[in-house]
């Protein structure tokens, strides 16, 4: 994609084909946005922008239909999975991914996830752990780490009521159906390049039709944590990366293959 | 060193100022005279002495996408891979 | 439609600058008085981006409803409250705008405009959250809703003792606010 | 095609297949797990989608995604399997996907029972979750009519891209009778420029219910609104037997009309001059052909199998013209000709007893 | 104590709070969440429960588990989050255990938007899930009445062993005004000999909506009718303005109701003889008065921000005497006054002219 | 309990207080009734059927709550184990437990489940794996076996469409709220035995407020897999048992010095 | 209530019995005879604890009532059923007893009773499963509701090729049941 | 070696046979000759030798619920607890 604008000049970075060339409505910071880019990226380098149907969930990015140039639905709250099975299931050769926040995939919508993964159903999840509901207001998600303050556990959170945060990464990896599971993160520069490797391969997955794929990729909400973006960044990386490890959590036969072709 | 330039997109920009931390040039500043549509003080390229390179950290960076980056021909066009 | 007292107020910028709480110290102040008032703030994805926005009304008689389509005075922080607000307000309206954060100035002519660089005016001040009393005051040189004595008692109150350090900065900004507005008068 | 014995759950399943089904997702539930059970033999064979979904909650959804393709896509429950799939009902009404959905209703509230009922009436007609919309509601009451309007079911799901319930009971899923299917239908895919296959040379397609702009949703729902006076204008349904004279006509749809029908029968047989009129769309209800009749009769005794619920719409049909009284038996207990007949007697003599 | 200004969603929730709600279990959902984030806060200081539920589906289930105990319990959530409560709703009503629930409506259908909006009243009123009841539905029109009714449904609940909706819209939910808190109540418990507390010398109790056998199904469905026959007998609430003497009659609840209101009064010096009537109860409908005033009306002018639900209630009330108009905004969009106006000065002119 | 029947005779079993003496509604060979009775003679040997409250759920065991001498009560399918949260929030010092099914805990209701075990909620859930849908009359469930027939998989279940067994014991043992989660088997008396012990241990977990336990029962269904119950029990040894390994798959610390002091 | 021909028949027994089997080749007969039936069992729980049996409705006009709450027919397989629907038959009804499986023969005077060890005689023919074949055969030697011809025509039928071996043993035990129930009768 | 004897609740018996195969000492049959309100053929212990022991295996392996197990006093309580 690299084309020279003028004659002695290329360009070296631009705003991928499947990226709607329109503002988005998320916060300053808010790294949806870069979420969204390193998908529309990976599909232009795979070539499916044409063939792919993008599942939006109900949280902040509930919009993404409108960003990313492919056609999307807006599921309801947290039952993307289920719909994305519903669309695979008749048209196996589309490319169709699901993007689901904590609250999206990990409370409300845990069931439908789950069985997908059981099912091996062969799709791509991209999964925004923000550890926060973002879109309500800023509410504790089952991700919420012990001790942090939202608007619905004002003194922290009290794992004794509340509970322990949900590792979904570790929990779906012990789904057979699991083909491809990976945790990243999008506080620096190098893990986003990361990160969007992570989420070739997944795609890679399920072209190769090996199964259920899903990265979870550590986000930020500086607006839910009352933090300016840079701070967010760090609170990722120190708070939020030691409780969620980094790293890949099923990894089927079959897949190294696909990532050692490239 | 590899020269280059970048354009901000003020419209998009929403004056997070995450490309400012991230340039390892330190070429990237927030305007502080002029607010956008939007009402945020968008980022702006200070290079008097051109010291960008092109490499696109900040076009990386940025979570609205408001970066383009351009490299002087000279350039190899691997690091454009690597900065992908 | 209405022979009595009837004043919709909004108040609009970005979250962080005292949009929300503006609005609620002067339906606070309203409630003193003992006159009929409602506060309701834009809600949901809206906020997203950061921007906030509240509508007040104040009346003689029993609200029926709290929104305002053509509100009698806007009170804009930033540039999208100055586009979204100017057109809607009702003629001979009050439009009251934080010139530091806009891009161009208000062009209607059939509306009462008071315009004020609020943040630098405030960063002045030493504290940039004081934009939204010096707006205030700037609201209250043209339309004397409430007593500057109300208003000055129930900021103290809703300060309580955990912010009273800021007590004579907001004080002070709601003063000048008032002087500045009632200067652009003459 | 000879009349063949067909138990009705399997009936409706075999008349969906038919009718180009090609993808069911399902959750089992008695009295309608045959017709789960006789998918997940047949579309495997035909190399159709077949999903026993973890829930009638995933179930529903996945109907969406399908549907979303332009396939035709369906589910079955009964009634608290219905109940779990409320909001993807709305979902579906609200973002226009057709989409086919059977109830065999069994007795409630809550747990209830699995006996016959027709206590999901208001669920079904009024509004199936939250938000302003109708789904088009059919009532089968015997086997051939169950397979007849299951195909139906799916062209107007399609005409008007819009939710179809088909509704019966327990009593329908579980017995067997003689009846003729159609033949097998080419499936016909996509089915409109709106449906979801991938943005290759066009715009791409969006499917959705979300309006965050108030005026837009408003738009949103005038569309809805317009589409749905429209099928109310044009797809009413019922069918009568015996009203031309009739001072006291029954009215029933499914299970109740078919049971009132024999005692209908026997009432005109002691000379007693009663008619059935039996709703086959439940929405719309055959309100215009219902208030024609209300001219003519003395009287309408509504028979049901819950409290009173299709009760209101006779009532608003017939607009206090003429006394509405109802008969209903509740929690799975359906109702003998012999009670029916008895309770047509009660009322008729009241009626000619005031007429001196 | 002095009136002071508070938010409609953190009314009802210290409202609850002071009526002695023990558990409260929810999901965030806009424009409901401050209620959600009231409770957090004051429940644990009070060492009540307090669980932000991993759905809404778990929510109403938690919300029947501690109430099978004698507790007040509750939860509250918005159109979306409502439909997937309705199953357990039917669980509730079925096994007849007191339980409170607010559900600050938002446009639909489906994801719709957040705006204010009453489509829910089809859901809440006819039977919220499957089988044959009707949830008490309190509907009020002010951040005060919401006070007070939030107190009287907890009241309702236990008096009547039945589920208690209080319904209003993202306005009320959202909005400040002035209002005067009613002081704490006790708590109070166990409420009933049939509540869950361990057999401890006494007989087990069981608390159940199962009931396989027909006969027995439609005696506890015949049980539960009686109790319906006996609410909406004695609890039918509304409130009227300047209807002695009206010739019109605009009927609105909640939100539109205090909006109608406005316009109404304008109406009045404008001369036009308008008055308004506001259910309160939206289940029972407060018909006996509403018929009353039928007699003595030339019309009703039913006002909503539906596309026409209660409108049939008020048909069936009206019994066809009088016409029944309607005027309706959906999709969040909320009258204002001068819309209102507008339509009662249409509706009467008709009046007027059709009486020369 | 061992009361002297006639002079030279002691009664060395009986059927235990806990359990009414009314004949089931189970089919001839459902090990439904040996866990009945199993958790019935733990709530004698605790002391503690006065103070419990029990949930049934919707399946087979639907009238688990008629069989079992306590307070109980009916829950929605799946539901069972909210209804617990709701009733233990409010009586803490009470005992509550759970009796679920693979359909009811695994499929529809495994959102309810796992949000338990996650927020540590302090009941006991007695899980009965049976690998089938008894009560709507042999349908698959998460737990059927790869290639077991069914009413809903009649050529045998195909991993392929329909994804591989889910092993709620492996998958909630990974909630850090749940204390004690084990698997035994009902298929001969040496494995009743343990059954009965661990449903002991679970009981004592709830009783020292360690936080959730549950117990999976290997457990018969004749009817659904069409098999004589001699047979059914041999299925289970020779079929289940490999695919859900007997054993204890969560035991925190603090578990251990319980079961010592026994 | 009727005038033509209207029999309702229930088949009740064990799973495993045969019992559903029997009122479908009832059904499937009338159909080939062309009258109109509804045939339906019972469902769910109930199943449990293995019992099992179904209505079917045989009349020259159409069946509102495909259920039964006087059955003018029981065929009981085992005790359970004699139990349940002994009392429910209507006078001068018909009942059909498999003695071989039940505690106490029947009581009421006011029905015609036919009782034979069909479990029993279906052992002696070397097939339990017969049992239901020699039931059948003593219901039609009572109530002729089809023909016998049919019903060997139908059974072959519905046997098909898989159970084509079965094909001779069932019309052994349906001859069987014809006889025995015939010669109660003198 | 221990003596004991069970008692067999007919009504609740659903001859699933399981207590037969599960009794060390063989000592449980299931009936031939009647069955049971239920229309089951009932287990019944057929002992004429006195070879139970009184082990409760059978009562732990009857699904019914349906056997009360008695031994001679001279048996040791232990081995009671045992079979639990
Ligand atoms: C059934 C239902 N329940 C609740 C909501 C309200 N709601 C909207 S977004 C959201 C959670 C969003 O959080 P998350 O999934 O983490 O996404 P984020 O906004 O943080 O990106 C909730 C609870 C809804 N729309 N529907
Ligand atoms: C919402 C809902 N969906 C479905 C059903 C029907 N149903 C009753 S029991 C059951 C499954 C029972 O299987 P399981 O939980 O394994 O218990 P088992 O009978 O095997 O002991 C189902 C699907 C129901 N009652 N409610
Ligand atoms: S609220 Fe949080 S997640 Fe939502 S847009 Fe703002 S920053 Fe992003
Ligand atoms: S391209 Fe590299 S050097 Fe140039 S501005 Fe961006 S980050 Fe700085
Ligand atoms: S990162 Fe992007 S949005 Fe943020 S300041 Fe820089 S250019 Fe603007
Ligand atoms: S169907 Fe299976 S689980 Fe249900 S009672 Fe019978 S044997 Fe037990
Ligand atoms: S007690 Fe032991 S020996 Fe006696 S019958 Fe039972 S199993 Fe056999
Ligand atoms: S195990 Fe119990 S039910 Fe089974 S045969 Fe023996 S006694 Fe009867
Ligand atoms: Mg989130
Ligand atoms: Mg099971």
């Amino acid at each position: 994609m690299a084309i020279a604008a003028i004659a002695e000049e290329k360009i070296v970075y631009q705003r991928p084909e499947s990226l709607e060339d329109i503002s988005t409505h998320y916060c300053p910071g808010c790294t949806h946005g870069i979420a969204h880019r390193l998908l529309a990226e990976v599909l232009d380098e795979l070539g499916v922008r044409e063939r792919t149907i993008g599942i939006s969930p109900v949280g902040c990015s509930v919009f993404a239909y409108k960003y990313i140039n492919t056609d999307g639905a807006e599921a309801a709250h947290g039952r993307a999975p289920a719909m994305a099975t519903g669309i695979k299931r008749v048209m196996p050769d589309r490319v169709v991914f699901t993007y689901q926040g904590d609250g999206d995939l990990a409370a409300i919508g845990i069931a439908e996830i789950i069985h997908a993964a059981t099912r091996g159903e062969n799709f791509t999840t991209i999964f925004i752990n923000n550890a926060i509901y973002g879109m309500t207001g800023g509410q504790m998600a089952p991700t919420t780490l012990p001790g942090q303050r939202t608007t619905s556990s004002p003194l922290g959170r009290d794992v004794e009521l509340a509970g322990f945060p949900i590792r979904m990464a570790e929990l779906l990896s012990s789904a057979p159906g699991a083909a491809y599971v990976a945790r990243r993160s999008l506080h620096n520069v190098k893990e986003i390049n990361r990160a969007k490797k992570a989420i070739k391969t997944a795609f890679e997955v399920q072209l190769a039709g090996l199964g259920f794929s899903m990265v979870e990729l550590l986000s930020a909400c500086p607006t839910g944590w009352k933090l300016t973006p840079p701070e967010a960044m760090d609170w990722i990386e120190q708070q939020m990366v030691p409780v969620y490890p980094l790293g890949d959590y099923k990894v089927a036969e079959g897949v190294e293959q696909l990532a050692k072709r490239r | 060193m590899a020269k280059g330039r970048i354009e901000i997109n003020e419209n998009h920009c929403k004056g997070c100022s995450l490309c400012t931390i991230a340039c390892p040039q330190n070429v990237i500043a927030m305007a502080t005279d002029r607010v956008n549509a939007k009402g945020y003080y968008p980022a702006v390229l200070v290079d008097p002495e051109g010291k960008c390179t092109g490499c696109a950290i900040c076009a990386v960076a940025c979570p609205d996408v408001c970066i383009t980056v351009y490299r002087q021909v000279s350039a190899k066009a691997s690091s454009a891979a690597a900065a992908r | 439609m209405r022979t009595m007292m009837h004043e919709e107020i909004i108040f609009s910028g970005f979250g962080g600058q005292g949009v929300l709480f503006a609005g609620q110290l002067l339906a606070y102040c309203v409630l003193t008085e003992g006159r009929h008032v409602t506060w309701i703030p834009s809600y949901g994805p809206e906020m997203r981006g950061g921007t906030a926005n509240c509508t007040v009304v104040v009346s003689d008689e029993p609200i029926g409803s709290p929104m305002s389509q053509h509100p009698s005075v806007a009170v804009v922080f930033n540039n999208p409250s100055l586009e979204k607000y100017e057109a809607p307000l009702k003629p001979g309206g009050l439009l009251v705008v934080n010139e530091s954060l806009i891009v161009a100035p208000p062009t209607r002519t059939d509306i009462e405009i008071v315009i004020l660089p609020a943040t630098t005016l405030a960063t002045e001040l030493g504290d940039t959250r004081m934009t939204n009393m010096i707006l205030f005051g700037a609201l209250l040189s043209r339309r004397p809703l409430v007593s500057v004595a109300t208003v000055e008692h129930i900021l103290i109150e809703k300060l309580g003792a955990r912010q009273a350090h800021l007590q004579e900065t907001n004080l002070r900004a709601l003063a000048h606010g008032l002087e500045l507005g009632a200067a652009q008068h003459a | 095609m000879a009349a063949e014995l067909m138990k009705g759950n399997v009936a409706l399943a075999e008349a969906a297949i038919r009718a180009g089904v090609e993808a069911y997702f399902g959750y089992p539930i008695t009295p309608q797990t045959e017709l789960l059970e006789h998918m997940a033999k047949r579309m495997p064979e035909l190399g159709r989608a077949f999903v026993q979904a973890e829930s009638e909650l995933a179930a529903i959804n996945m109907v969406y995604g399908a549907a979303c393709t332009g396939a035709r896509a369906m589910t079955s429950s009964s009634s608290p399997g219905i109940s779990l799939m409320q909001e993807g009902f709305s979902y579906i009404a609200g973002s226009e996907v057709p989409c086919v959905v059977v109830d065999i209703m069994r007795g409630g509230p809550g747990l209830g029972n699995i006996q016959p009922s027709q206590s999901d009436y208001f669920q079904v007609t009024r509004s199936a979750g939250h938000g302003d919309y109708h789904a088009i509601v059919l009532a089968p009451s015997s086997v051939q009519e169950a397979i007849d309007l299951m195909v139906e079911a799916f062209d107007l799901a399609d005409e008007y891209r819009h939710l179809v319930f088909v509704v019966a009971d327990g009593l329908i899923g579980q017995m067997m009778e003689p009846a003729e299917l159609p033949p097998m239908q080419p499936l016909r895919r996509p089915l409109g420029d709106w449906a979801l296959t991938g943005a290759d040379g066009r715009e791409k397609n969006i499917i959705t219910s979300l309006e965050l702009n108030a005026p837009d949703l408003e738009e949103l729902n005038n569309r809805l609104q317009a589409k749905l006076a429209h099928i109310r204008e044009h797809q009413q349904r019922s069918a009568e037997m015996l009203t031309e004279d009739a001072r006291l006509i029954v009215v029933g749809y499914g299970t109740s009309g078919r049971i009132a029908e024999t005692a209908v029968k026997q009432a005109r047989r002691e000379g007693m001059k009663v008619g059935l009129f039996r709703p086959i769309s439940l929405w719309p209800f055959p309100e215009k052909r219902l208030s024609a009749l209300a001219d003519q009769v003395g009287a309408f005794l509504v028979v049901e199998m819950n409290a009173g619920q299709m009760l209101d719409d006779v009532r608003l049909a017939a607009g206090g013209q003429v006394p509405v009284t109802f008969y209903g038996r509740t929690g799975g207990m359906v109702p003998m000709p012999e009670e029916i007949h008895q309770e047509i007697v009660t009322q008729y003599n009241k009626l000619t007893t005031s007429a001196v």
